[in-house]
């Protein structure tokens, strides 16, 4: 495949460290994002999926692990110029529309914000332009740009920061579940607008979602993520074709389908994680299972699922 | 026979029933209720009530016996010996002479810092023990026997019976204090007083309770019960308190009236006003041009319109000063050294002064700077002052206001022109006013002027015995400083109060100490 | 039904049809807070108020014939009249006069120490909350320590140094004044600067000062405006204060809070002198503050009506 | 937390000592001495006291002396008080002015906080208004004006309260009110402009579609979110306020510490000086910590204990 | 069956400086007892507004009341005061709310948030509606939930919040759950368990449920009753299958189209809906829908279209259903799921709104 945009170095990110109260939020995920990919990101609420991608980012300082963007490490010491550099080519899209959204700003300037912060825009007009431009591409009007966040719905303000996001032009985004809060046909829309960038400008995602259906329809390669680690990963296709893992599994059964009577009969599989019941001694761990395909599994578990596919 | 005696007597007099007790207010925490240690007024304020000396100023004014029952003065004025009458300490000891003769040299004892040492220097040996540069024995009071008890003087010093009845010069309770250094330091117990009042309650920076002494010699005399003395430091509120009956009495010495409540008091009727020994001036720096010519200090003293400044901005009825001793000590200085407000002599000064420093008109006269320290009151008078000098000479002022501290530093630096300053006496003879300017650079003149003439002048009237003849060399000293005016006094200060009807014979005397001593409730 | 014409049923797609509409002018940020306070009745009462003020600061000297300076000993403590309109104080001057002298130093003061304190204060608490860490807590820790030390003593050390001028005065006034506003502001940061939109700007590669400026500023504006606007009152007393211990105003010159000091202690007996000073020290306080809350819910887009 | 408060009370001795050290040198360098009167003392005289106050030492001794004075928590005789020790005035003065400040404070946080509240919570009504109105009084009328003012009224016009004095608890209410005027304005203003932001928040929404009522909802959800700044106000005020109000003592006559700071000063009573001014640093220092843990509890989104970017 | 809540010609708009926003124009619909009402439709087409109107609870000033009834079991809660609406709120109906992180009191342990309501409607001692609390949380699929009541809630992740939100709608035991998009930040598995749980409150309670979604999915999985919105109106409304099977409206065949299907690998674009909504602070004056709607008609401009009854339940507001409109053929993603349903009348029948 491409060159790799994102080395993901057993990343931990370790919430409350030396108080009772603990959390693993992402225990150990190693991953390589490729020029001009989508990764998918799915997994259990609370899995740890926003974390990972907020370390991305240096939202958060990661307990442990590195962050290659580039060959750079993202973690590492930086200064402000190679910062505001690095933060234009590596953006998110933040799973809280409203909260994301400064409630004393105009959608124009908070679109503008990155224009504004990289001087993309050089007169006032041109500024206003990017931003018109910005809010039709996510299917709003030239109106909204002077209303306040707290003045609009759900979708609308989510639409709003992906727009932003999108204002500087970045190589590389985050996009934490950008669509959830839009209906079918924007986020129709909005996904094809993602692909047509990709395609145009070679932008490469982590695209974390809930919605399997829209998840393989983007992605190029999935992660299946689980308490902090990831379990599954594969291109969209083979994973929906050959789960291997338990979780991957169940997850796959029980996405709802448009169909009512189909969702009148449906059963779904329910995942334990007891059923592995790995030993102590046991090495677990990410196991390329078939080629692009890793599962995180023990040895035994290995042979069971190569057997698997070779089915 | 005397307890029950003196009780009887209250009880005839209770007739009306009247609590005799006595609340007043003193200002704030005496610093030390110490004979040796007080340097302060509030202080002073409470031991005149708690202890006694040699003698007492009377009802009117003049010094009585008080803990001496007999006086003789040798012929060269120089010693005096007293005889003690049968007196107690609070806790029962006798007065005896070594009480005073303990209690002088302890204050003058250079470890114990007693700011006001200089007080007894008129006693020989006294500056040098206190300077720690002669024994303690050599000092001039000796402890004949029990209740004798002789004194030698440096100089004769006509006003010295007076002194003895200042608090430095107060006995102290040897015995107890031998055995309890901090005896002083609280009410109690070791608190031993010979006066009238003891004190029984000292609750710090709130109030002071005094009650009668039983054992006073002079117990008969003594009406009241019970004085509270709070500690109250708004004059307002001192007022406010009187007027709402939580105060028997408000108003100077032991405590303040507000200035802007003066006039209503006047014309109800109700204020008491009575000159004190004292005088407020503006000090020139007499090395500052222009005020080194004596013909613009002139022209700036006659210029001023003291009448207008009592009348209306002190409003506490004092007496226009243009002379520098107070009347009480000079009688003629009621009318003083020249007119006030005389325009026409300041005009011809102010004219002569710039003739002699070659200007043509006052305002080429160097900007003037008028000092004062952080007071409401001062700075009413220098703000009318300035105008007066601004309007009537032509004089540019500015006027320039410093916090005590850095004020008085400045004053006694000589870095000033005009400042406000004040002095009370703390003896009733006008050398203790005049004395203050005999050495260009004594402590307290500031002005930097001295004269021979008047110095000569002070120093002979030290040796003359003769009352009458020292009093007349120390006119014709004032009447050179009024002539050189290195000062311009402004007013002679009075004391202002108003008291509860019923209460009477509070004795105030012409240096501003109150007696409550014979105070009582009709 | 049948008034509809078939003609109109013909499909002609979304194709072609540009639903063109009336575009309203855009607005900024700014014009629009401007719209919202000038709708605010208050408000704009209180800048009449103000206005009016000021008014009386430049011309009410010169509405007399009097100098505010004169004195006239015989003329003390006169109660307003149609000679003096305010009275006179206890130097016989017009207080109508010396109320509008003072009002110029008074809301000179005021509003100048009111932007020293914003300036220093929002600065120095923003850089502290936001920075967190080491930073915080030098900057933090200055703060006490300049406030721990006595500020007479200070103030006395500077007039003593410096010498009387407006600077000085400015400098004692405003020494200690910022550091209110830079704790509270720093508590508001602390709150604020974990909030997504600022981490959100943060990944837009927004530095200090714009997440400053932009985010958490305009976010802690009501607590800032509400300290502001009660640093007025605070400075144009404690310049009573200061010029009291001589390193203010030097006399004759007034100021409201010297004179409602001043007249304090008449309280009871000419009421005048306390009155007027202290009513427009109150007026304009008052002022401030509608115009203080009109622009708070101005700022407040969550409030527009 | 036990970390961070440790290394907050070894920033705190420092900040002592630097308190200390500034107010040291700014009080030798103020013109005058303890000894500055209108009578001067003759120089021989002025030069033992100095002897004997080990003023003539030169200043690193002097300054060396204090510190170890401090650090005993022993601040020597009063220059000004010959026969009581500062540790004397401390000692008596503090448990008044605490008393009487803990009453302000009580004052002024209670009503300032109701006040604040109902002016935000009928925003813009004759509420509002009527609240502003009491604070508008309230900070424009200085405390010896209002205390001035209470005086009149309520003891000489009406005669229902003592004028002045420490005595009774009838004797504490004027002065608590004098001194609680102005930072009940300050609270009530304070509390009102964060009410507002926080009554704009959807969480007020969502516990008011509990069916709670407006009074549970101000006081459980919204006075918790409004606090902040009245708490980063109350630290330094509260120092301040329980080591005594120079004017209000004075004013109502009581005992207090506040009369101190003041006279101290002008007397150049050296010793006291430097002993109410670390009595006072150090409740000023302990406040202000304690506001910093308050922050915590207050909000647990701000973690002053953790100091890192970020989370 | 008993009808819990009738919406009568709601019309709900803000008042901005932009001008007004008519967020809800003339809504009508209704609910019966132990029904589950999905509302899908276009991003701001007023459907949070619409319910957040039926507890009262948009923002008044600027939002406004403009005309129309909501009667809840029979009484209309338009006049209730703020004071009588506790009553109902929280107890009668309680509500999802969209978003979850801003929903919840930052300052308040998840566990207090969902025992308020406990505390007052049911009268539950503190420590039993603790119990409740974890219950509940644990019920929504939160591990831990005994550590989890403790923690605040930027504590937990996204999907976490929705379902502390969750939890404490649910807790209510409301005869009325709004559910404004309950289930966006949830994994499939934990949404699935979500809907289990909500169908299960349904059964023993016959609780009526108005639930917001965008995921047809979840409409297919929980709905009875399906309500279409766009620009403010309700522009269909059927059953589920009789909006699955036999959709009526362009704008509803435009949604079931734009969804990308798990079978196929099909890359090509989606089928999205071009152009943009329309913009509430004047409405296009004819269909809201025209200027995106590619069987739009010249009528479509100019006219508002009227409600036409296709079945007994099924209702659609365009004019393609007008008998001089041309027959049109639903695009091809539509197509292959359209059934002919018994149900349907001969003849779309119009119901009000005609000249
Ligand atoms: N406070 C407000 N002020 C002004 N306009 C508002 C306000 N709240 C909502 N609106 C507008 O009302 C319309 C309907 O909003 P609503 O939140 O009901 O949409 P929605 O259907 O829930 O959308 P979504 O699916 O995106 O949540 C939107 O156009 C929005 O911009
Ligand atoms: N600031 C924090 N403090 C403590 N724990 C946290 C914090 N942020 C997240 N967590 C915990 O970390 C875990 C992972 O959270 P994260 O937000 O990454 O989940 P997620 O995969 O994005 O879930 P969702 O799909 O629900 O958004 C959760 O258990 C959450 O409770
Ligand atoms: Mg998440
Ligand atoms: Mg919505």
């Amino acid at each position: 495949m491409a060159e790799k945009l994102l080395e993901i170095k057993n990343l931990k990110q370790h919430f409350n460290v030396g108080k009772p109260n603990l959390v693993k939020a992402v225990d150990g995920v190693t991953f390589d994002i490729y020029k001009g990919e989508t990764l998918g990101l799915v997994g259990e609420s609370g899995c740890g999926k926003s974390t990972t991608g907020r370390t991305i980012i240096r939202l958060y300082d990661a307990t442990d692990g590195q962050v290659l963007f580039n060959g750079e490490d993202v973690h590492g010491k930086k200064n402000v110029s190679e910062l505001k550099k690095f933060n234009r080519k590596m953006q998110m899209i933040f799973q809280d529309p409203y909260a994301s959204l400064n409630p004393r700003m105009t959608v124009a300037d908070i679109i503008a914000e990155g224009i504004d912060i990289h001087g993309l825009a050089k007169t006032k007009q041109e500024r206003m332009e990017q931003v018109y431009d910005l809010l039709k591409t996510v299917g709003l009007n030239k109106e909204h740009a002077n209303r306040y966040p707290h003045e609009f719905s759900g979708g609308q303000r989510q639409r709003i920061g992906i727009a932003r996001a999108l204002a500087v032009q970045p190589e590389f985004i985050i996009a934490d579940e950008p669509i959830s809060a839009l209906d079918v046909s924007i986020q129709a829309q909005v996904v094809n607008l993602l692909k047509k960038l990709q395609n145009e400008k070679g932008l490469t995602y982590l695209f974390i979602a809930h919605d399997l259906s829209m998840v393989k329809y983007i992605s190029d390669r999935i992660g299946v993520m689980y308490f902090g680690k990831l379990v599954e990963l594969a291109p969209a296709d083979t994973l929906y074709k050959n789960p291997l893992h338990p979780y991957t599994q169940s997850l796959l059964s029980a996405i709802p389908l448009p169909d009512p009577e189909s969702e009148r009969t449906r059963k779904r599989v329910s995942y334990d994680p007891s059923v592995h019941n790995y030993e102590d001694n046991e090495k677990v761990e990410m196991r390329e299972v078939a080629p692009g395909h890793f599962v995180y599994c023990s040895e035994k578990e290995f042979k069971q699922y190569k057997n698997a596919y070779i089915k | 026979g005397k307890d029950s005696g003196s009780g009887t007597k209250n009880e005839g007099n209770k007739e009306s029933n009247v609590p005799q007790e006595l609340r007043v207010n003193i200002n704030s925490e005496p610093p030390a209720l110490h004979p040796g240690l007080a340097s302060d007024s509030t202080s002073g304020g409470v031991l005149l009530q708690t202890f006694e000396g040699l003698t007492r100023g009377g009802k009117d004014g003049k010094p009585e016996n008080a803990m001496a029952e007999d006086v003789q003065v040798s012929d060269d004025l120089k010693t005096y010996t007293f005889t003690l009458r049968d007196a107690k300490w609070t806790n029962g000891d006798p007065v005896v002479a070594e009480d005073f003769v303990y209690a002088w040299k302890w204050a003058l004892d250079p470890a114990n810092q007693a700011s006001y040492a200089y007080q007894l220097y008129y006693v020989k040996g006294a500056q040098a023990i206190n300077e720690g540069k002669g024994a303690a024995d050599t000092l001039g009071v000796k402890a004949i026997d029990e209740k004798t008890l002789e004194v030698t003087l440096e100089n004769p010093t006509p006003y010295f019976l007076e002194l003895t009845a200042f608090y430095t010069y107060y006995p102290v309770n040897h015995k107890v204090a031998t055995a309890d250094a901090n005896w002083h330091t609280e009410a109690g117990e070791n608190y031993v007083s010979n006066g009238p009042f003891k004190m029984t309650e000292w609750s710090h920076q709130d109030k002071i309770v005094l009650e009668k002494n039983a054992d006073y010699w002079d117990a008969e005399a003594v009406k009241l019960e019970k004085i509270e003395m709070y500690m109250i430091n708004d004059p307002n509120t001192e007022l406010s308190m009187y007027d709402n009956g939580e105060l028997d009495r408000a108003g100077s010495p032991f405590g303040t009236l507000p200035t802007d409540a003066l006039p209503q008091l006047k014309e109800s009727g109700d204020l008491i006003v009575k000159p004190i020994a004292g005088t407020y001036w503006y000090k020139f720096q007499t090395e500052v041009p222009p005020l080194n010519n004596k013909n613009i200090r002139k022209a700036l003293s006659y210029s001023i319109n003291r009448k207008a400044i009592v009348e209306n901005i002190t409003q506490g009825g004092q007496i226009p000063a243009m002379a520098a001793v107070p009347p009480s000590m000079i009688p003629e200085n009621e009318q003083g050294y020249f007119a006030d407000a005389d325009l026409a002599k300041a005009k011809e000064f102010l004219q002569a002064g710039l003739d002699e420093m070659g200007l043509k008109d006052a305002s080429e006269l160097p900007n003037i700077t008028l000092s004062y320290n952080t007071s409401e009151a001062h700075q009413k008078i220098a703000q009318a002052v300035q105008d007066m000098w601004k309007n009537d000479l032509g004089v540019n002022v500015t006027l320039d206001n410093a916090e005590w501290a850095v004020y008085i530093d400045k004053l006694h630096k000589g870095d000033y022109m005009v400042g406000r300053m004040g002095w009370l006496g703390d003896f009733n003879d006008p050398i203790n006013f005049l004395e203050l300017f005999r050495e260009k650079n004594g402590g307290n003149n500031d002005t930097f002027w001295e004269n021979a003439e008047f110095k000569q002048l002070l120093a002979d009237s030290q040796k003359e015995t003769d009352p009458d003849a020292r009093m007349q060399m120390l006119k014709d000293a004032e009447a050179i400083f009024m002539d050189e005016m290195p000062v311009a006094p402004i007013y002679f200060y009075t004391n202002v109060w108003v008291e509860n009807e019923n209460l009477k014979d509070v004795v105030v005397s012409g240096l501003g100490d109150v007696q409550l001593k014979w105070a009582h409730f009709e | 039904m049948q008034q509809i014409s078939k003609d109109k049923f013909q499909i002609v797609g979304n194709e072609g049809i540009n639903s063109e509409k009336i575009e309203k002018p855009s607005l900024s940020f700014w014009k629009d807070v401007s719209i919202r306070f000038r709708k605010n009745k208050l408000a704009m009462f209180g800048i009449v108020l103000l206005v009016l003020l000021v008014f009386f600061a430049i011309f009410g000297p010169y509405m007399t014939e009097y100098d505010y300076a004169k004195n006239d000993l015989m003329n003390t403590n006169k109660a307003p009249s149609s000679e003096h309109w305010f009275g006179t104080d206890d130097l016989g001057r017009d207080v109508f006069t010396r109320t509008w002298e003072g009002a110029r130093i008074s809301l000179a003061i005021g509003v100048l120490a009111a932007l020293i304190d914003f300036t220093i204060g929002v600065l120095w608490g923003g850089i502290s909350g936001f920075k967190g860490g080491r930073v915080d807590e030098f900057m933090m820790r200055t703060a006490d320590i300049l406030y721990g030390v006595p500020y007479l003593l200070l103030v006395i050390l500077l007039m003593v140094v410096l010498g009387q001028s407006l600077g000085t005065m400015i400098l004692a006034m405003t020494i200690t004044g910022w550091i209110n506003m830079s704790r509270i502001v720093r508590g508001q940061v602390l709150s604020l600067k974990n909030q997504e939109y600022v981490l959100a700007s943060r990944t837009l590669g927004a530095g200090l000062t714009r997440i400053m400026g932009k985010h958490l500023i305009p976010n802690t504006m009501g607590p800032i405006l509400v300290t502001m606007t009660l640093t007025v009152p605070a400075a144009i007393f404690t310049e009573a204060f200061l010029s009291f211990l001589g390193l203010g105003l030097t006399p004759p010159l007034a100021s409201w809070g010297t004179m409602a000091s001043d007249g304090l202690p008449a309280l009871k007996y000419y009421p005048w002198r306390l009155f007027f000073p202290a009513t427009f020290i109150a007026l304009t306080i008052f002022a401030f503050n509608v115009i203080g809350d009109g622009l708070r819910d101005a700022l407040d887009p969550r409030l527009r009506k | 937390m036990a970390k961070y408060i440790t290394r907050r009370l070894i920033y705190m001795v420092v900040s002592l000592y630097l308190i200390v050290t500034a107010t040291f040198f700014l009080m030798r360098l103020a013109p005058g001495n303890p000894f500055t009167s209108e009578k001067k003392l003759p120089p021989e005289i002025e030069a033992a006291l100095n002897e004997h106050f080990g003023l003539n030492d030169p200043w690193y001794a002097q300054y060396g002396d204090y510190l170890l004075r401090i650090a005993q928590w022993d601040f020597g005789p009063s220059f000004k008080y010959k026969t009581r020790t500062v540790n004397d005035l401390i000692s008596e003065g503090f448990p008044v002015s605490l008393a009487l400040g803990a009453q302000a404070i009580l004052i002024a946080l209670a009503l300032g906080l109701i006040l604040g509240i109902i002016a935000a919570l009928y925003h813009n009504k004759w509420q509002d208004y009527g609240a502003m109105i009491i604070a508008v009084l309230g900070i424009s009328v200085p405390s010896f004006i209002m205390a001035t003012v209470l005086q009149y009224f309520f003891a000489i016009k009406w005669g229902l309260l003592p004028v002045a004095r420490w005595d009774s608890f009838m004797h504490t209410i004027l002065p608590s009110l004098a001194l609680a005027a102005s930072p009940m304005a300050f609270i009530a203003r304070l509390t009102r402009s964060s009410m507002l932001e926080v009554l704009a928040n959807d969480y007020i929404r969502t516990a008011k579609s509990k069916g709670l009522s407006k009074g549970v909802i101000t006081v459980k959800h919204a006075i918790r979110n409004a606090l902040l700044p009245v708490v980063s106000y109350m630290g330094p005020l509260s120092a301040g306020i329980i080591t005594g109000s120079f004017v209000i003592e004075r004013i109502f006559g009581i005992p207090g510490l506040g009369s101190h700071f003041v006279t101290s000063i002008s007397n150049r009573d050296y010793t006291v000086i430097m002993g109410v001014t670390v009595f006072y640093s150090i409740i000023l220092l302990v406040s202000i910590l304690l506001v910093d843990i308050a922050y915590g509890l207050i909000d647990p989104r701000i973690k002053i204990a953790g100091g890192k970017k970020g989370e | 069956m008993e009808k819990i809540l009738e919406v009568k010609d709601l019309s709900v708009s803000f008042q901005t400086y932009g001008g007004e926003v008519q967020a809800v124009r003339n809504v009508n619909f209704d609910l019966y007892k132990g029904e589950t009402l999905a509302i899908v439709g276009e991003s701001g087409s007023g459907k949070s507004v619409t319910t957040q109107t039926i507890m009262k609870l948009i923002p008044m000033p600027p939002g406004k009341i403009k005309s129309g009834q909501i009667l809840f079991e029979g009484k209309d809660i338009v006049p209730l005061s703020d004071k009588q609406m506790e009553k109902v709120r929280g107890k009668e109906i309680s509500m999802i709310f969209q978003d979850p992180m801003t929903s919840l009191n930052p300052t308040m342990k998840i566990g207090r948030q969902i025992m308020e309501g406990l505390i007052k409607h049911q009268n539950m001692s503190t420590s039993s509606a603790k119990e409740r609390a974890i219950e509940m949380l644990r019920l929504v699929g939160i591990p831990m939930p005994e550590r989890r009541v403790n923690q605040y809630p930027h504590e937990f992740s996204g999907g976490m919040r929705q379902r502390a939100m969750i939890a404490i709608a649910l807790a209510a035991n409301p005869k009325l759950l709004i559910a404004d998009e309950p289930t966006t930040a949830l994994d499939v598995t934990i949404q699935a368990q979500i809907l289990e749980l909500m169908k299960d409150l349904q059964s023993k309670m016959n609780t009526s449920i108005i639930f917001i979604t965008h995921d047809l999915g979840v409409v297919a999985n929980v709905a009875d009753r399906v309500a279409v919105m766009y620009g403010g109106q309700i522009v269909e409304t059927g059953t589920v299958d009789e909006i699955f099977y036999d959709p009526r409206h362009p704008y509803t065949w435009g949604l079931l189209a734009s969804m990308p299907s798990l079978e196929n690998d099909d890359k090509s674009e989606l089928a999205a809906i071009p152009g943009t909504p329309p913009d509430l602070t004047n409405p296009p004056k004819g269909d809201a829908f025209a200027a995106r709607n590619p069987y739009a008609m010249q009528i479509d401009f100019e006219e508002e279209p009227p409600l036409f009854q296709i079945s007994e339940t099924h209702f659609a507001k365009t004019w393609l259903l007008h008998p001089d409109a041309p027959a049109v053929e639903p695009p091809d993603a539509v197509k292959r799921r359209m059934r002919k349903l018994s149900s349907t009348f001969d003849k779309p029948v119009l119901v009000k709104g005609g000249k």
